[in-house]
């Protein structure tokens, strides 16, 4: 083919940086907004750690919070982590940025409408960040926002801080929505010529399977959504039981979006793992087309779980068991691609760079958050454990690995395609090493406290007597969770001093076969010099009939290679 | 240069499935929308099982506005169906005449909702007025809203039509086509859901 | 790990209890085994000079049994989870025992009121009595709460007893429980109900039978 | 994208979805139980549905794609139905 095209284009600095149609800027403003939501939750998360371990005493850097400020606190940290961390970095900025270059296309499918979208939820972080400052302080009702409770501003005393939270809340649907039929769209139209279904990357197929989560499941919430603020605002009774309305429909909707939703943010972690663990074993990912097959299963499967949330809820009680089913099956696919990831080690040549100990750090992780998954999918045991710290901790052990861990995998593994620069390993290592083990000292003392019977989202458990004795747990998950949001700070200055100073990486440099790296580092505009062509699927790692360990998807076939026998040549 | 600029202008011709691109991407949003409006009728559906006297409160709709209405908008989904088949044939007269007349069906539409609505407010039936009457305008209001959204959408491609500027992308009459039908067939269920479940009393 | 679990004093909290163990010692061993593996592997197959990867697809059947085997383990583990599981589940919630004490407890933010039927056992009538945050009732007998809410969702959470359940407006929701050994235990509200959720704590307290037939002299023979 | 391109007879169509509301709105004044009007109601407006899916929406002409982006999402929000009718429609 001939020469690259020259992205000859003389734009302007709005056009580029804020304004931009570019599929991998857009990436970069979701991550950039991810980023600083990270900070405010985890600052929010500090807060809450301190009001448990020494209730209403003065926090270092903030002053008193108190049980109202607590309830608020909450609320935000859970809305910002799960919607304005977990979502824009794993969907908005991984799956903006790698779908388009893994099919091999030069932007999305509707490179406007992504636009749109990154602005879209920017305004909807803007209206968030407003809700803090409103009269009476931002939402309070949890981040579920259980009606009555989030129905009528005189239960919580919040009044335009849970308007406008909804408010948010409906744009960043409406982003994602945009974001998401761009992703489908994409992957379904885009691919190069040859990158059939299945030889996309498995985590393009993860980012797919999240889209049509979301897509096919946020609908009854927009709804619900829009008769919870006419409840508050206009004063209609959808959730209130004095006018003929019943809060538990309101549960339905939530959880109905809220279930899949976990899916929709583990999914795409999960697909980092899967790029990255078999990379940096050298060897293919081993069962690609089960762990397909068992990602759409999930899929499915997710759609009828939801009430497992509800065990308690006053749900009708022979409910529970068929949910109480399908949740426990929906562990067999999560199981299979568990048992993959471990089999793709087997027999591997394995290097322990950072993103990979992220990787490993996100399998260790998931493995205990799904093991204690099954505790509360058993309606029985739901019964003591619901509403604990034992769920916090299960789900923090689920999304913490995804929105966290594999976040760094991917962070750690793509930057150089991001930014054209490697990043450093020595405070790579250092940071994955603090964040593993802090992690789960602060986390294992939840599974404890929860056993022990300690109710969420409360703010001060020395008013319990049979919570008094578990307390230094508290105090011991506390001081871990201080160390452990100290012990970003490492990455915090490798991503800055990488940005700048940090080794200018080459095309590949990590010798990988996926498209995305036969692009320049960082990729222009169009990505690609010319469209690849597409030979075999992403992970030819070790194949007998090639001297390198590696073999790239777009590298044509060698005469030689058509009489080995390896199923990498039949293209 | 020329890639570029096909870049730029967002239109890629490619399509490895052979569905065209544009559609593809509006069915999504359909799919999306179909859950929105299905769980939202879903919860008037239960709702209104799970408690009594919602008949007597449907029967101060009126059925002949109602169906008027109806017809009104049945009516617009042929008048587009046949803007699309104009714009097929490559017709830069039928598009016109038909989105035009589609448009003044949209709009008689919402004239006419309007009225009625100012009629019921009128008479005391608010959305506070019971859980009836709340869906009952959640339901038509946001309806009301996707039809607004699409009288919107078919006035720009009249007027680009009339620019001229239509020539080469009629497929865009067929998108618009697709959502119209669509916000048709929600007030296809809509109708019998509000105006016409209450023929002997009871639910 | 359960030496963390409060002490229990019901009928059928052993059962929930017996329960957790089980899952407890199922996922334990995958956990176990899993980890090993896992180690087993980083350490056996680190990367090595002149030692290359086995090329390993795991896509035809045979390769990919090594994964669908334990699979099917994994299935039919859940399986007995959820058929003990059920049978639990009915006890608690399902199947409700012939009572011998009927009880309304009404949440509010943020406390319960407990509501005794008196003599004549039925609510609404001149002999009931309402008291704060406390519940007596006697050991070894049949408990039936029902529960209703004033205001927001809140949770009647027992802890000891093993027994939780939501109190929602606009329901009457019926729970109950056995407890089987006297003593003052705490009924947190586990559910977020607004700024006084933390706190919102009421006692059940358990009385010997001989002690309870007092407690109900006192109250009811002033009346 | 050039190929040539059914289009079914839209008008006639039309008068079919014209004669169903009326006919449904007929249904109505019929002496018949609620259930079976009901019935007959709901069952006409699938028919209308499916009359203009099929037709004005040319499904019956898509890829098998489209069509079950039209059809999965019915699917799930009925998943959701059947869990909501014991529990708000019964309680």
């Amino acid at each position: 083919m001939s020469a690259r095209v020259e992205v000859e284009e003389r734009v302007s600095f709005f056009r580029t940086y804020v304004f931009s149609i570019d599929h991998k800027m857009i990436a970069k403003q979701y991550l950039a907004i991810g980023l600083f939501w990270a900070i405010v939750g985890g600052l929010l998360a500090y807060l809450m750690r301190w009001q448990l371990a020494y209730p209403d005493t003065e926090a270092p850097g903030w002053g008193f919070i108190g049980p109202e400020f607590y309830n608020m606190v909450v609320t935000m940290h859970g809305t910002i982590m799960v919607f304005f961390v977990a979502m824009p970095i794993l969907l908005g900025a991984f799956g903006n940025f790698l779908i388009p270059l893994m099919v091999g296309a030069r932007d999305m499918a509707f490179p406007r409408l992504n636009m749109l979208s990154v602005w879209t939820f920017a305004l909807s972080s803007l209206v968030l960040l407003i809700s803090f400052f409103v009269p009476g302080g931002a939402a309070s009702a949890g981040w579920t926002g259980y009606p009555p409770l989030s129905a009528k501003p005189i239960y919580t005393g919040v009044n335009w801080g849970l308007n406008l939270w909804i408010l948010a809340l409906a744009l960043e649907f409406t982003s994602f929505l945009m974001g998401g039929i761009n992703f489908l769209t994409t992957t379904a139209n885009l691919r190069a010529p040859g990158m059939s279904m299945f030889r996309l990357p498995l985590l393009v197929w993860m980012q797919i399977t999240a889209a049509v989560l979301f897509m096919l499941s946020v609908g009854p919430l927009i709804a619900g959504a829009v008769m919870l603020l006419l409840d508050r605002v206009v004063g209609t009774s959808f959730y209130l039981p004095e006018g003929g309305g019943d809060p538990l429909l309101w549960q339905h909707l939530f959880w109905f979006f809220g279930h899949p939703e976990v899916y929709v943010i583990l999914l795409p972690g999960l697909g980092i793992m899967l790029e990255i663990l078999p990379f940096f074993s050298r060897k293919p990912i081993f069962g690609y087309r089960p762990i397909i097959y068992s990602t759409i299963a999930a899929g499915i499967l997710s759609f009828v779980v939801w009430a497992h949330h509800q065990f308690l809820s006053g749900m009708d009680p022979r409910l529970a068991m068929p949910f109480s089913l399908t949740t426990i099956i929906i562990s067999v696919p999560f199981a299979l691609m568990v048992f993959a990831m471990i089999a793709t080690l087997w027999g591997g040549s394995i290097s322990f760079p950072t993103p990979m100990l992220f990787a490993l750090g996100t399998l260790a992780v998931f493995l205990i958050g799904g093991l204690t998954g099954i505790f509360n999918g058993s309606a029985p045991v739901d019964i003591y454990i619901h509403d604990t710290y034992f769920v916090v901790s299960h789900f923090h052990y689920t999304l913490f690995s995804a929105a966290l861990f594999a976040t760094f995998a991917g962070l750690y593994f793509w930057f150089p395609k991001m930014f054209g620069r490697m990043m450093n390993e020595t405070l790579g290592k250092l940071h994955f090493w603090l964040t593993f083990f802090l992690f789960n000292a602060v986390f294992i003392p939840m599974f404890l406290l929860g056993l022990g019977g300690m109710m969420r989202r409360i703010a001060n458990p020395m008013q319990y007597d049979f919570l008094q004795p578990l307390q230094p747990l508290n105090v011991f998950a506390t001081i871990a969770s201080i160390l452990l949001l100290l012990g970003q700070i490492p990455f915090v200055i490798n991503f800055f001093w990488s940005l700048v100073k940090g080794k200018v990486a080459e095309r590949n440099p990590w010798q990988a076969n996926t498209l995305e790296w036969s692009a320049p580092s960082p990729p222009p505009h169009g990505n690609f010099d010319t469209v690849p062509i597409v030979y075999r699927g992403p992970y030819e790692y070790s194949h007998p009939s090639v001297p390198e360990d590696w073999l790239p998807q777009d590298r044509p076939t060698m005469p030689t290679l058509r009489q080995s026998s390896g199923q990498a040549a039949a293209v | 240069m020329a890639e570029t600029h096909v870049m730029a202008t967002g239109v890629e011709i490619r399509t490895a499935t052979g569905i065209p691109t544009g559609k593809m991407g509006l069915w999504w949003f359909l799919a999306s929308e179909i859950v929105l409006f299905g769980g939202l009728i879903g919860a008037y559906i239960m709702s209104r099982l799970g408690s009594g006297g919602w008949s007597e409160m449907a029967a101060h709709l009126s059925v002949p506005i109602g169906t008027i209405n109806t017809f009104v908008l049945l009516t617009s989904s042929l008048t587009m169906v046949l803007a699309f088949a104009a714009a097929d044939k490559g017709d830069q007269k039928g598009i016109r005449t038909w989105l035009l007349l589609t448009v003044l069906l949209g709009l008689a539409f919402l004239i006419i909702k309007g009225f009625e609505w100012g009629s019921e407010i009128g008479a005391g039936f608010t959305p506070m007025a019971g859980s009836f009457w709340s869906f009952y305008y959640t339901m038509t209001g946001l309806h009301a809203l996707h039809v607004l959204a699409g009288v919107v959408i078919n006035l720009l491609l009249f007027l680009s039509a009339l620019m001229g500027l239509l020539r080469g992308r009629e497929h865009r009459v067929e998108l618009a086509g697709l959502y119209w039908h669509f916000v048709d067939i929600v007030w296809i269920f809509l109708f019998p859901l509000l105006y016409l479940s209450w023929p002997k009393g009871g639910l | 790990m359960f030496r963390w679990l409060p002490e229990m004093v019901s009928t059928y909290g052993g059962e929930i209890d017996s329960m957790m163990y089980l899952i407890y010692y199922i996922v334990g061993a995958w956990f176990l085994l899993t980890y090993g593996a896992i180690a087993l592997f980083l350490i056996l197959y680190r990367r090595r000079e002149g030692r290359r990867a086995t090329y390993i697809e795991g896509n035809s059947l045979r390769e990919a049994a090594w994964i669908l085997v334990p699979c099917l383990v994994v299935l039919a583990l859940d399986l007995w989870i959820d058929f003990r599981g059920g049978e639990v589940w009915a006890k608690v919630k399902r199947q409700m025992p012939p009572s011998d004490l009927r009880v309304q407890v009404t949440a509010k933010q943020f406390n319960w009121e407990m509501l005794y039927p008196g003599p004549d056992g039925q609510f609404g009538t001149g002999d009931d009595l309402q008291l704060e945050n406390e519940l007596h009732v006697p050991v070894n007998k049949v408990v039936r709460v029902v529960l209703k809410s004033k205001d927001v969702i809140h949770s009647f959470f027992l802890p000891h007893l093993r027994l939780k359940q939501d109190a929602v407006p606009g329901r009457a929701i019926e729970a109950w429980f056995e407890a089987t050994k006297p003593g003052r235990y705490e009924i947190p509200c586990a559910e977020l109900c607004g700024f006084g959720h933390s706190g919102m704590n009421g006692w059940l307290i358990v009385h010997p039978a001989d002690e309870y037939e007092k407690w109900v002299k006192e109250h009811w023979s002033a009346s | 994208m050039a190929r040539e391109r059914v289009h079914p007879n839209y008008v006639a169509v039309w008068l079919w979805l014209v004669g169903l509301l009326i006919a449904s709105v007929g249904v109505t004044t019929l002496p018949i139980s609620t259930g079976v009007a009901l019935f007959l109601i709901f069952a006409m407006a699938v028919v209308k549905a499916v009359l203009v899916a099929l037709n004005y929406m040319h499904l019956k002409f898509e890829h098998l794609l489209i069509c079950a982006m039209a059809i999965v999402p019915l699917v799930i929000f009925f998943i959701l139905w059947i869990v909501l009718y014991p529990d708000i429609a019964l309680h």
